[in-house]
């Protein structure tokens, strides 16, 4: 098994702990930590993609290592966006959590959202 | 360089694709610059612009019969990207570019910079995250890139979420984080899928690899991860945990853009994977797997529609229901039999007419909450009386998802109708009548007590000018139903170019 | 030369360790620390990859600025005492491992069953580079061949800017976000950002310069310079900059909008939205580059800061 | 003559009240519009006269999805129905003083349109939208008093309504896959349906939304809910006219070409069951408009009957006939619902002209001799046969004869009682009514037939014995009646309601279930299962 093969099955691996994690952590900030894990492990998949497309004298395929880059700084954003969301949540009720569901109930008001 | 096979060969007027991309983007990046009042004026004045570029776009693959393509940097895939246009990306286009004019309308009354200030927080995300919106699902229907996509579908995601909870209320930031982790749960998928479809054949280019797609592991695997990730983007049933509080709670003018056409192009994207790229694939269970879903969806969200006591939620539910009458157009227009012509001509008609109808019944939802305070349907009475053409767009857009003629909804489902008749699936025509009996019901719960006497005391009377673009959007909806056969003609441009790259 | 592959099987399962902890670990901020810490080992990963530039880009963006963010974040919510979600019952969590590990599985399945010889995009990317002028060819594919995608990616930063801001509370729009470090800093830190920042400007200025031909290029240069705005902002030597202030709104769309202009020129000089002329690519592409440094270096630290909290008018 | 005038006056039936609708919706011109619109049905009395004396013609409009074509069958309709709008127009918008709001003159012009277009359509797409039109705006004519009565019956009506919709819908679904050519004439898709493969599916989904319209047992529940409730014009308009989109559908879509034994004797069965069922509850009911709205379940069982004998014997001839009958009705019942707003608004028993017409008028739809429910009957002789059906047919007129004599009975009873008055004009104008429902009958059988057949002493004797039968048991109910059991209006529909709010509980169950599908680690758990078994059914294949 070679290194890229075996960066590929890491790659899996990651991918499968961020989902159990993102499925079964009830805190968001460690779902946010999920989500890059599987992240992380789907750029791995396009890494060895991209190596084992050396070819022309490249020891790697450019286009998918281009690709990765650009997705880790879209996950970033994504990061920084959820934060910003969480933080804002928590300071205005205290708890940061999803499955106290308000969705049953908009805002009695819906009128003054606008 | 290397030689461009016809299919991916640059045609006239491909510039205007690009036009249609950047001008939102321009408009974007100037907002932010200048700020305050400006971002109102640029969002306003780009609109008629865009209009008049998918107007552009559409002549042009009316006129030739088929789609329109530009390759980004004069560089053709697989290393560059292209963008097409064809018959459903123009009108999409055309949609998307009516219904954001008309929320921009509608918005100025409660968007706009307050006296006083240079500029004010709610006023400024909602103008760029509009045109950002409207970016995106340019880039969605014409893009031709699985990677480019996958980037515009995080575009319309981070510009759909901070839209719920622009009131910063705490349910609607509960919602508005539900939105973007499930969202982004889903988008993690699509990447996924694409990176497995570059491993298997080192391109992403929609032509290219419906031309080498294969029947093998990794395109199967790529296929259910990159739908499943879709479907939770478009908040299919089961998928749906986000949907209702977050239609429910976003400002009118959002939820008008949310529910008509944010959904709408993450279920694009569905179309072009089953229809474009995956065509390849001994069909059959998938397209029914979805089906069903769409299916379960139209009966469940029906049912819970007729059980909120709220109008917005109510019409959020209905949006869950009419997300899955889109999805009977995968088991009724794939493969090669008589019917798919009427099975992609409703699907698509029930897309377009859903879009209307639906920002239509926000908007008046919207003002109904305004003028009477509050949206609770058992409060209505008078309300009619008081506010009759917002009541009316209300009527007009449920008559559309009711499904009753003149309206593209009755178009839609007569088609859908018709293809499950003749491909003998009756499972789908039961599950529409069914559907469409309930939608009455939850539409009826709506008008009876609207209709009926009552004394309303209106905090504000509604504007006439958002009214009327209330009403306007609601005609647009019921005019798709006199659409002659020559538009469903026009569906189907470069539909046969993609299945005839088939093997 | 055998010891690498024990290497990798080592790197290999230390990465899924640490990210099996980030994941069980009981506290967030444990967790998060854990994170950090699997950033940098990935990173080593990429390069045995053969992937500098996207080594580069982890350690700097994947771990060292998200690292920051959720430490901080991690931070403000344990302060305040933290929370406790009920977690979900033991069936839903074995169905969930079950489900996890089946696509696991599916994935390690298609990553051994990949097809021989390999598909790749390496020859075109090479026969392409001479007409950029470029030497580093993941340079070539952001800024040339699949420009567009990189310009798209600007916009969406821009976004979460306006995304992060627009949670804030009305009274505070105009003004600055928190400051990102405790209230008063050790003089150590500050004795760290006098040596340090003036370095790593320079480092991160070089790794832009020269990623045209090595590794390297905007990203990873702007990302050094943030990492350098937000080591000196959590010293308290500066503070975030207020979200009104014109300088920030230009420098956050600097290098989309030049891209942008640039690739709308494209129509006119080269005949194709962003295509270059012939001869000028290269000095055109390091234009860019030069306003996509600023605009990430800028933007970074401004998602990490977060929403405005503090009064326009001091 | 018919070459242009013909199609243009088809498109002004349906142009014209359309346009007052508009004119109605504008400020500037909504007196007006209010003013004239009982003028809106003229064109479609033109086309059905024009129609009558000269033949069948036609209007195409494909941009629009439209299709029109006249026939006789549809003429006679036509012409009786518009001449129905016409005058319950005037009688409604005539005067300023207590004209109706604009919302209820855009839903009678809106029910307008339907009702005349449905006689006028030739299309499957034109007939569903002016089916639609007869159908839903009327929930507006009907629920005007917004008392809670007519809250619920404007619920049940509309519960029917939307189902019947549904059926059709589906109904012309197949209909449209039967027809190889891809046309949606109606002509063609009924032509292509005895070869089809889906025919049963497609005559039972028929015959049970057409059915529901003409309100056959046991889908008959709505219509006295409905007619008790709305005001008189409306119910008079509803009952006359708006009812016979049902028996010209069944006249349009049925395959009468080829028989259909089965099928004909099967609709044959619904409906005399219907016109006995509707004589034996509308006896006990109390208020004349209830008793009327069980008549003309009666009468419109009749009518499914002769439908189904014509059907099971292939005569497409009978057609005419059959739609001279049911205009027949058209005149008769909407000039009695008339006549209880009348009742109240005078002392009718001092006035013998009104009281003879209104005996006349009832006894009209049991054959009596002279009047046009005699040559109504006369004319579905043919059809119906001389067997068990012919007699079913005389018994159904005694029956007749004895519902409309209880009818006479709780008019006399309740009139002093009356809250509905009838405007002062339409009393004046009343007796002309009566006589012209009377008498054009006669004029328009010149279409059909040769009315001196009608009147000889045989006939004569024929139109008698069931109406002096009927007669010997109306005193009989008179001695007797109050031992009969009260049955609410609406009979079945009570269950129905009782048995749709025992039902509500279970959508309490989708809501447990949407709470749960949408906690977060479900739907994660949903996702990735969704994912797995996509991928899975894509390496299946089909």
């Amino acid at each position: 098994m070679n290194a890229s093969t075996l960066a590929g099955l890491v790659g899996a691996g990651l991918v499968g702990l961020g989902l159990y994690g993102l499925i079964v952590n009830p805190q968001p900030l460690r779902k946010i930590l999920a989500f890059n894990l599987i992240g992380s492990g789907v750029f791995l998949m396009f890494g060895i993609v991209a190596r084992r497309g050396a070819a022309a004298g490249f020891p790697f395929d450019p286009v998918p290592q281009a690709m990765v880059i650009t997705g880790i700084v879209v996950a970033f954003a994504a990061s920084a966006l959820s934060v910003a969301l969480i933080l804002r949540l928590y300071e205005e009720t205290g708890t940061a959590t999803l499955d106290s569901d308000p969705a049953a109930k908009p805002p009695d008001d819906g009128a003054r959202d606008t | 360089m290397i030689e461009t096979p016809p299919a991916l060969a640059a045609t006239a007027g491909g510039s205007l694709l690009v036009l249609a991309i950047l001008l939102p983007c321009a408009g974007i990046l100037l907002s932010f610059a200048l700020g305050g009042r400006f971002a109102e004026r640029i969002a306003l004045g780009l609109t008629p612009i865009g209009l008049a570029i998918a107007l552009a776009v559409s002549v042009l693959v009316w006129r030739s019969g088929a789609p329109v393509v530009t390759n980004i940097a004069g560089l053709p895939p697989p290393l560059g990207i292209a963008l097409r246009a064809d018959g459903i990306s123009c009108v999409m286009l055309v949609t998307a570019a009516l219904v954001i004019a008309g929320a921009a309308l509608y918005a100025r009354a409660s968007f706009a910079t307050p006296a006083g200030v240079s500029e004010a927080r709610a006023p400024l995300a909602f103008w760029i995250m509009l045109q950002a919106i409207w970016a995106a699902l340019t880039i969605l229907f014409v893009g031709g890139d699985l990677f480019n996509l996958y980037v515009a579908l995080e575009l319309l995601t981070f510009a759909a979420v901070p839209l719920v909870c622009l009131a910063g209320k705490p349910e609607t930031l509960v919602a508005a984080l539900r939105y973007l982790l499930f969202a982004l749960f889903g988008s993690v998928f699509c990447l996924l899928g694409a990176a497995l479809l570059y491993g298997a054949y080192g391109t992403l280019d929609i032509v290219l690899l419906a031309e080498r797609v294969r029947p093998q592991p990794a395109v199967w695997l790529a296929a259910g991860l990159m739908t499943a990730g879709l479907l939770a983007k478009t908040a299919l049933f089961p998928l749906h945990l986000w949907l209702p509080p977050a239609h429910a709670g976003a400002p009118p003018a959002a939820s008008a853009v949310l529910s008509g056409l944010v959904v709408k192009g993450s279920f694009f994207l569905t179309v072009r994977l089953w229809f474009s790229v995956l065509p390849a694939l001994p069909g059959g269970a998938a397209e029914a797997a979805l089906g069903t879903l769409g299916a379960a969806a139209i009966l469940f969200g029906s049912v819970l529609a007729l059980r909120q006591p709220r109008l917005k939620l109510l019409i959020a539910y209905s949006t869950l229901a009419q997300i899955g009458y889109l999805f009977l157009i995968f088991p009724l227009a794939s493969g090669a039999h008589p019917w798919i012509a009427d099975g992609w001509g409703g699907g698509i008609m029930q897309t377009l007419s859903h879009a209307f109808a639906k920002a239509a019944m926000f908007m008046a939802a919207g003002l109904l909450a305004e003028s009477l305070g509050h949206d609770r349907i058992a409060e209505f009475a008078g309300a009619g009386r008081a506010m009759p053409a917002t009541v009316f767009a209300l009527g007009l857009g449920g008559l559309s998802l009711m499904g009753l003629p003149p309206s593209g909804g009755f178009a839609a489902k007569w088609m859908l109708l018709r293809a499950s008749v003749a491909a003998g699936h009756w499972v789908w025509a039961v599950v529409m009548l069914a559907g469409g009996l309930l939608a009455a019901g939850y539409v009826y719960r709506i008008l009876a007590p609207a209709l009926s006497d009552g004394v309303v005391v209106l905090k504000s009377p509604p504007q006439r000018s958002r009214e009327g673009v209330a009403l306007a959007l609601a005609l647009v909806a019921v005019a798709l139903g006199f659409a002659p056969q020559s538009f469903f003609d026009f569906l189907q441009i470069g539909r046969a170019a993609a299945t005839a790259a088939l093997p | 030369m055998n010891l690498l592959p024990v290497l990798d099987l080592g790197l290999a399962i230390l990465v899924l360790a640490v990210a099996g902890w980030t994941i069980a670990a009981r506290e967030a901020f444990g967790a998060v620390v854990g994170y950090v810490a699997y950033g940098l080992l990935l990173s080593i990963v990429w390069v045995r990859l053969y992937a500098p530039d996207v080594a580069l880009t982890e350690a700097a963006i994947g771990s060292g600025v998200t690292g920051v963010l959720l430490v901080t974040s991690g931070a403000r919510l344990r302060r305040a005492g933290g929370v406790e979600a009920a977690a979900p019952g033991l069936s839903q969590r074995v169905l969930a491992a079950a489900l996890a590990v089946l696509v696991a599985a599916a994935l390690a399945a298609v990553v051994l069953m990949l097809p021989e010889p390999p598909p790749t995009l390496a020859p075109e990317a090479r026969e392409g580079l001479a007409a950029t002028g470029l030497g580093n060819p993941v340079t070539a594919v952001l800024i040339a061949y699949r420009s567009f995608d990189t310009m798209l990616e600007k916009v969406v930063l821009l976004l979460a800017v306006v995304g992060v801001w627009s949670v804030a509370s009305d009274r505070f729009w105009g003004g600055a976000p928190a400051p990102l470090g405790r209230a008063r800093p050790q003089g150590a830190l500050i004795f760290l950002d006098q040596a340090l920042v003036p370095l790593g400007i320079l480092v991160g200025i070089h790794i832009f310069w020269v990623g045209a031909d090595e590794p390297g290029g905007a990203f990873q240069g702007g990302a050094i310079l943030a990492a350098m705005w937000m080591i000196v902002m959590i010293a308290r030597l500066t503070g975030p900059p207020r979200v009104g202030a014109r300088w920030l709104r230009l420098a956050l769309i600097a290098g989309p909008a030049v891209f942008l202009a640039v690739g709308l020129a494209g129509l006119g000089i080269a005949g194709n939205f962003f295509a270059y002329p012939a001869g000028f690519a290269k000095p055109i592409i390091l234009f860019i580059e030069a306003f996509m440094v600023l605009t990430i270096a800028v933007t970074l630290p401004m998602l990490v800061a977060g929403p405005p909290r503090r009064s326009p008018e001091p | 003559m018919t070459g242009a005038l013909g199609p243009l006056l088809l498109a002004a039936t349906l142009v014209l009240p359309l346009l007052l609708l508009t004119a109605c919706l504008s400020a500037r011109w909504h007196n007006e519009a209010l003013a004239l619109q009982w003028l809106a049905p003229i064109p479609a009395a033109a086309a059905a006269i024009l129609a009558i004396a000269g033949g069948p013609f036609a209007f195409d409009a494909p941009a629009l999805r439209l299709s029109l074509r006249l026939d006789l069958p549809g003429a006679l309709l036509l012409a009786v129905a518009s001449l129905l709008w016409i005058v319950v127009g005037a009688a409604v918008f005539a005067s300023p003083g207590d004209r109706p709001n604009g919302r209820f003159a855009v839903s009678w012009l809106l029910t307008m349109a339907g009702s005349l277009g449905v006689f006028i359509a030739a299309d499957l797409i034109t007939f569903y939208l002016v089916y639609a039109l007869v159908s839903i705006p009327a929930y507006e004519l009907i629920v005007r008093d917004r008392d809670p009565s007519s809250k619920r019956a404007g619920a049940v009506y509309m519960a029917f309504a939307i189902l019947g919709e549904a059926l059709l819908l589906m109904a012309f679904a197949l209909l449209a896959a039967g027809e190889p050519s891809g046309s949606l004439r109606i002509e063609d898709v009924v032509a292509a349906l005895s070869t089809s493969p889906w025919r049963d599916g497609a005559l039972a989904l028929l015959i049970a939304g057409f059915g529901m319209k003409m309100a056959l047992a046991p889908l008959n529940g709505w219509m006295p809910l409905t007619y008790t409730a709305a005001p008189i014009p409306a119910a008079a308009v509803l009952s006359g006219a708006a009812v016979k989109a049902g028996v010209i559908g069944l006249i349009r879509f049925l395959p009468f070409a080829a028989p259909l034994p089965s099928w004909g004797e099967a609709l044959a069965v619904i409906g005399f069951v219907s016109a006995f069922y509707g004589v034996a509850i509308g006896i006990t009911q109390q208020n004349p408009k209830t008793v009327l709205a069980y008549s003309s379940i009666s009468q419109m069982g009749v009518i499914a009957a002769v439908i189904g004998m014509a059907l099971a014997s292939g005569d497409a001839d009978a057609t005419p006939q059959i739609a001279f009958a049911a205009a027949n009705h058209v005149l008769v019942k909407g000039a009695l619902f008339l006549a209880v707003g009348v009742a109240a608004a005078t002392d009718f028993r001092r006035d013998r002209l009104t009281l003879i017409l209104m005996v006349a008028l009832a006894l009209s739809l049991a054959g009596l001799p002279f009047t046009g429910g005699a040559l109504a009957k006369f004319a579905v002789k043919d059809p119906l046969g001389d067997g068990l059906a012919a007699g079913l047919a005389n018994a159904s007129a005694a029956g007749s004869a004895l519902l409309m004599l209880h009818f006479l009975a709780r008019l006399v009873r309740t009139a002093s009682r009356g809250v509905e008055a009838a405007a002062p004009g339409l009393t004046r104008l009343w007796p002309a009514i009566a006589i012209g429902a009377l008498f054009t009958p006669w004029l328009l059988y010149l279409a059909v037939g040769d009315p001196r057949d009608a009147a000889s002493i045989a006939k004569l004797w024929d139109g008698l014995w069931p109406i002096m039968i009927g007669a010997a048991l109306a005193l009989g109910l008179q001695r007797w009646g109050k031992s009969l059991p009260r049955i609410p209006e609406g009979d079945t529909v009570v269950a129905a309601e009782a048995a749709f709010n025992a039902s509500l509980p279970i959508s309490a169950v989708f809501e447990s279930l949407d709470a749960r599908l949408r906690r977060w680690p479900v739907a994660g758990l949903s996702l990735l299962a969704i994912a797995l078994v996509l991928a899975a059914m894509a390496a299946y294949g089909g």
